[in-house]
């Protein structure tokens, strides 16, 4: 599990010398709550499509975050050291998918306090833990199948238009379920708490599929390249 | 996964094709290679020599023949052996973003070697203080291709594949990995690298030339190649 | 602008000048007028009450910071025209634009606030709203550009075309309230018919305010420009160095 | 103006041979349609919303088309050859632009259609015109502004990032713009046609601008690559 | 912009210095070339030899300094230079997604050169049928080198710059490499080259050589050094 730290701990130096996530997924994020409250004009901005806008800009910035991660990987052909160097791919693996999450983590973290500011939500007691739950869960959904994904596009020509097109259908589920939980967490009228904490166990049951599956898969996904 | 070799031998090809969308690049390659061989693998441009080196490294899979590589059988699982096999390719393989030495480092924390190889191997290449704080995007391509040997040096794999290792080096550089290849055959290590250069600083090594994806010739070393 | 680039090496050591202090002190008695005034002088609104105070750094801030843009745009026109000799230009518009992303933020943070006291939240999608965290948001990005490390002329090229093409958001932050119906204020100054009825003294102490938010706009760009010429300049003695160093450095030693 | 059509051939002859936009970026933007819907549960789905989405999608994909259009410049250091050869930088840029609206004006029918097949939308008579020069008008103007913020990123590190960051606001009144015109022509109660007008003539207006400012732009912009 | 060269000095640099992200690559170079003379840039790694090159295509700011290429002032406006300069760098410049052949007919396209150029020197690099046809990307490194040669040769520009051209090709193209140059500045063409190679087959031409971003020496051609 050495290896995984240290792959881990690469990406996030590179993440700190270039702050790219920082400095421009951040704001980017922020640009696509406001840009879908714009376009679609709506008139009573209910919790429910605050909740709904930040895990849609959660992920749409996760595809920009994956493309990065893989990119650095294959700009130069790093991937066939890294490999060679892990012994085990499931490492490699569960090393990127740990600093994905770290990135999307801090990213969740800024929307969701901006959903509360813009749309005047005040979240407490019970509350904060299921939030605080399905943004941990939802973010390692993400931050797994997210490098899953990234590896079957990785090295592929065109990739950065093929990763939403895969990635995004096997994260709509995430994407509704972490959606009605936080509803419930922002106190929304439409779910109750129990509700909530039912999305949450599907979103952990989610996670937990696709960890395994990712660190099983990942090893064939490495036989490819040719 | 753990099968090393028991044999002497640490490539052995058979009749081995390698096709790429197609196209037969390897076209029947038939030859081995002994522990602690150096090996020259030479041929006119697109005769099959990197697609040899990638087969050797796992990296394409083997359409026919036989092809067994540090004693994994590469038509059942090629993925093992990737931990044998230290790969320079036609590209670096560093990160960019990180500097000459974080790149080093990082290999070096993969295989578990200390920061005093990490030093020794950035000297042996001559890369210095302030190149080994560049970031390795904003390096000369000589001072990149140096950075990439020196975690090469760092990773002591069992079988060296080096494509063009002397393209981009200066003569200082040519003569030092020269060096570095000696030493590694002479510590139990198998090395095998493409060229086109005329002249040989290290004197002639087993030589194999490839042509249209078969193996045209392969002449012994020369004696008294010694560096 | 103002180039500092001609002093001596011992006076460059220092960013101000006369002229920035007399603009520094007139800032100073401006604001406390305006602080004064703002506070005591000037009466609470009929509707609003006391939040109305509030109108006397928001209005002002939006103002100077598209003041702030237009210079921006401005400087960068100059700075691409005359993009072979010097960056002077380019430093103005950097600084310009740090200082209007500045003041930008003032007016969101001041308006939120405003907005929580008379509209009963922070925000609200509101055309005049939406478009003035696009305009916040492009500057950000232009701030995010003038950041990266590379050749400064490229460096200075590159922004400027971003601040020539974002300056053209302002006429649209303006006129979104035209455009779009609105809730927010609409040309209260101008027009008497909005909620906010501004006596003269309100009148007085809002173009004070602008005034005072003006000049202190000048003094810290100025400010500003000066420290990047002054790290401009070390950087160009640091360069003799690192040249002689560059020279010394590898002669002989290699081969 | 030769070189810009060559430039706008081999753009289109790589799309052609690549299928990027045609298989990938059309489905992703019929996806991103989708998600927008489920994500909002959006229960009376109006013609507001429908037309919104469409240029909402169409913006979404451009970051992705202008991406691959300047990468493919880039990955090889091609545009520094592109660029001695073409004499004048502003060629190369009407070249560029050119591929990327023919590119999107495809996609943006597409999109249309889908539109008005999923939410029931007949559009006939005058209100064909209004929508074939609202897709004409609109698709230009992000063509001219996308190549333009193409440019201006190109090379740089981090630039997927970058792109959407900067190009979005700049864009955000084109999708106003856009939707406000094509809700006229989809039939909309809430806005006439006067006024999809009205909007279009401001999509021209976008769209002169941005020719205007990226033609006279591009040549200090390629000065760059230090 | 059309301020051809009345003169007979294609390159003049004094003192030129180029400062990359505050280090400065060339640290004071001066040195001329004629109009048709053949130049070979010599130099350890990292000396500064590609940024040189890069300076005199244009594509990075002099910081100090005189640089007049082609009769353009670099100082007032480089990109007015691009025109006249054929750049091989260390990167090909080639589109991956198209073939051999639409990577030279694009840029003939562009330079207006006929279709029979294109043919014959896609010839002169021996790319033959197969190749031509064959999606750049997923050529041998050399054939991707040849290609890029090719479309240089196309472009019949007034100064040739290229980066370690040798690199990559085998001996036969080398060979080739070294007529295509020999017949460039007979035709009147200026060529600047960087090598790393020791042997010439090219025979001996003026050679300059780069130590810590200057010029540490300068040597006329070898008499009898035709091809
Ligand atoms: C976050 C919330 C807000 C933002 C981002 C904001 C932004 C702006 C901007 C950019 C301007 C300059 C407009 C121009 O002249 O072009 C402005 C002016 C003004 N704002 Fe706000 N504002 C906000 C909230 C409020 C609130 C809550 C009020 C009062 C109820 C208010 C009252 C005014 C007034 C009176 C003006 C001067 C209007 C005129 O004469 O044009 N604003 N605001
Ligand atoms: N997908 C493909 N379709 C067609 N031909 C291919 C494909 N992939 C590779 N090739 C061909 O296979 C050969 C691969 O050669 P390889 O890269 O091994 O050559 P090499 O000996 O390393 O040459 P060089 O000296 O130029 O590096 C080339 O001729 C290339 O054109
Ligand atoms: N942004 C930067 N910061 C620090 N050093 C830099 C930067 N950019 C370039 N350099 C240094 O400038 C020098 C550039 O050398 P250049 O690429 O011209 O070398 P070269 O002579 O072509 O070498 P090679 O033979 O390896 O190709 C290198 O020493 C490199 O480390
Ligand atoms: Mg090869
Ligand atoms: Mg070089």
């Amino acid at each position: 599990m050495n290896v995984a730290l240290s792959v881990a701990r690469k990406d996030l130096q590179i993440e700190w010398r270039t702050r790219m996530v920082l400095a421009r997924v951040v704001p980017f994020a922020l640009l696509v709550m406001v840009l879908f409250a714009v376009a679609l004009d709506s008139e009573p901005l209910v919790l429910r499509a605050a909740a709904g806008l930040v895990w849609l800009a959660t992920l749409f910035s996760t595809m920009l975050v994956v493309q990065r991660a893989f990119d650095i990987e294959t700009a130069d052909a790093a991937i066939d050291t890294l490999l060679a160097c892990a012994v085990h791919p499931a490492r490699v693996f569960f090393g990127k998918a740990l600093a994905l999450f770290v990135q999307l983590f801090a990213l969740v973290v800024v929307l969701v306090t901006a959903a509360m500011v813009l749309y005047g939500v005040t979240v407490s007691g019970s509350r904060v833990v299921l939030l605080v739950t399905v943004v941990i869960s939802a973010t390692s959904g993400l931050a797994l199948v997210g490098t899953l994904y990234g590896a079957v596009v990785a090295n592929m020509n065109g990739r950065d238009s093929l990763l939403p097109l895969l990635a995004l259908p096997v994260l709509a589920p995430l994407l509704i379920g972490a959606s009605r939980a936080t509803e419930a967490a922002f106190g929304s009228q439409t779910i109750d708490m129990a509700n909530g904490w039912a999305w949450v166990g599907l979103l952990g049951v989610y996670g937990i599929v696709f960890g395994a599956a990712g660190s099983a898969a990942f090893s064939p996904l490495t036989e490819s390249d040719s | 996964m753990t099968n090393s070799v028991a044999s002497d031998t640490t490539i052995h090809l058979s009749n081995a094709v390698v096709a790429l969308g197609g196209f037969p690049a390897l076209a029947g390659v038939t030859f081995g290679v002994g522990r602690g061989e150096l090996v020259a693998l030479r041929g006119a441009n697109g005769t099959g020599k990197s697609t040899l080196l990638r087969l050797c490294a796992g990296l394409v899979p083997l359409t026919r023949g036989v092809a067994v590589v540090a004693g994994v059988d590469l038509l059942v699982n090629r993925v093992a052996v990737r931990p044998h096999v230290g790969l320079l390719g036609h590209r670096n393989g560093l990160y960019g973003d990180l500097t000459a030495k974080q790149n080093v480092q990082f290999v070096a924390g993969l295989v578990g070697a200390t920061a005093s190889d990490v030093s020794s191997a950035l000297e042996r290449l001559g890369i210095d203080q302030r190149v080994a704080s560049t970031q390795a995007s904003l390096l000369s391509a000589g001072q990149r291709r140096r950075t990439a040997l020196a975690a090469l040096i760092v990773r002591r794999a069992q079988l060296w594949l080096l494509d063009e290792p002397h393209a981009g080096l200066d003569a200082a550089a040519r003569r030092e990995l020269d060096v570095i290849l000696r030493d590694a055959t002479a510590s139990g290590a198998t090395v095998l690298y493409t060229t086109h250069e005329i002249d040989q600083v290290v004197g002639t090594p087993r030589t194999i030339t490839l042509d249209g994806g078969c193996v045209a010739s392969d002449v012994a070393a020369t004696i008294g190649s010694a560096p | 602008m103002h180039t500092a680039t001609t002093a001596a090496p011992g006076a460059a050591a220092r960013t101000g000048t006369r002229t920035t202090r007399v603009i520094g002190v007139l800032a100073l008695a401006t604001t406390a007028f305006v602080v004064v005034s703002a506070f005591f002088l000037t009466p609470a609104d009929s509707v609003q009450g006391d939040s109305v105070r509030i109108m006397y750094v928001h209005v002002p801030t939006a103002w100077v910071a598209y003041l702030a843009f237009i210079t921006t745009a401005v400087a960068s026109g100059f700075s691409l025209a005359r993009r072979h000799r010097t960056l002077g230009f380019d430093r103005v518009a950097g600084a310009s634009g740090e200082v209007g992303v500045l003041f930008m933020a003032m007016t969101l943070l001041t308006g939120s606030l405003w907005g929580r006291l008379t509209w009963g939240t922070f925000w609200q999608w509101d055309p005049r709203l939406t478009t003035t965290l696009f305009l916040f948001v492009t500057y950000v990005g232009y701030l995010a550009v003038r950041r990266i490390d590379t050749d400064p002329r490229q460096r200075a090229r590159r922004s400027a075309v971003i601040a020539l093409l974002a300056v053209l958001e302002i006429p649209l932050v303006h006129f979104s309230v035209v455009l779009w119906r609105s809730l927010h204020q609409e040309a209260s100054v101008l027009s008497p018919d909005g909620d906010v009825r501004l006596d003269d003294l309100m009148l007085f102490t809002l173009f004070a305010g602008v005034a005072a938010f003006t000049l202190i706009f000048a003094w810290l760009v100025i400010h500003r420009q000066r420290l990047t010429a002054l790290a401009d300049i070390r950087q160009t003695v640091g360069l003799d160095a690192a040249i002689a160093l560059r020279r010394s450095e590898t002669r002989g030693v290699v081969k």
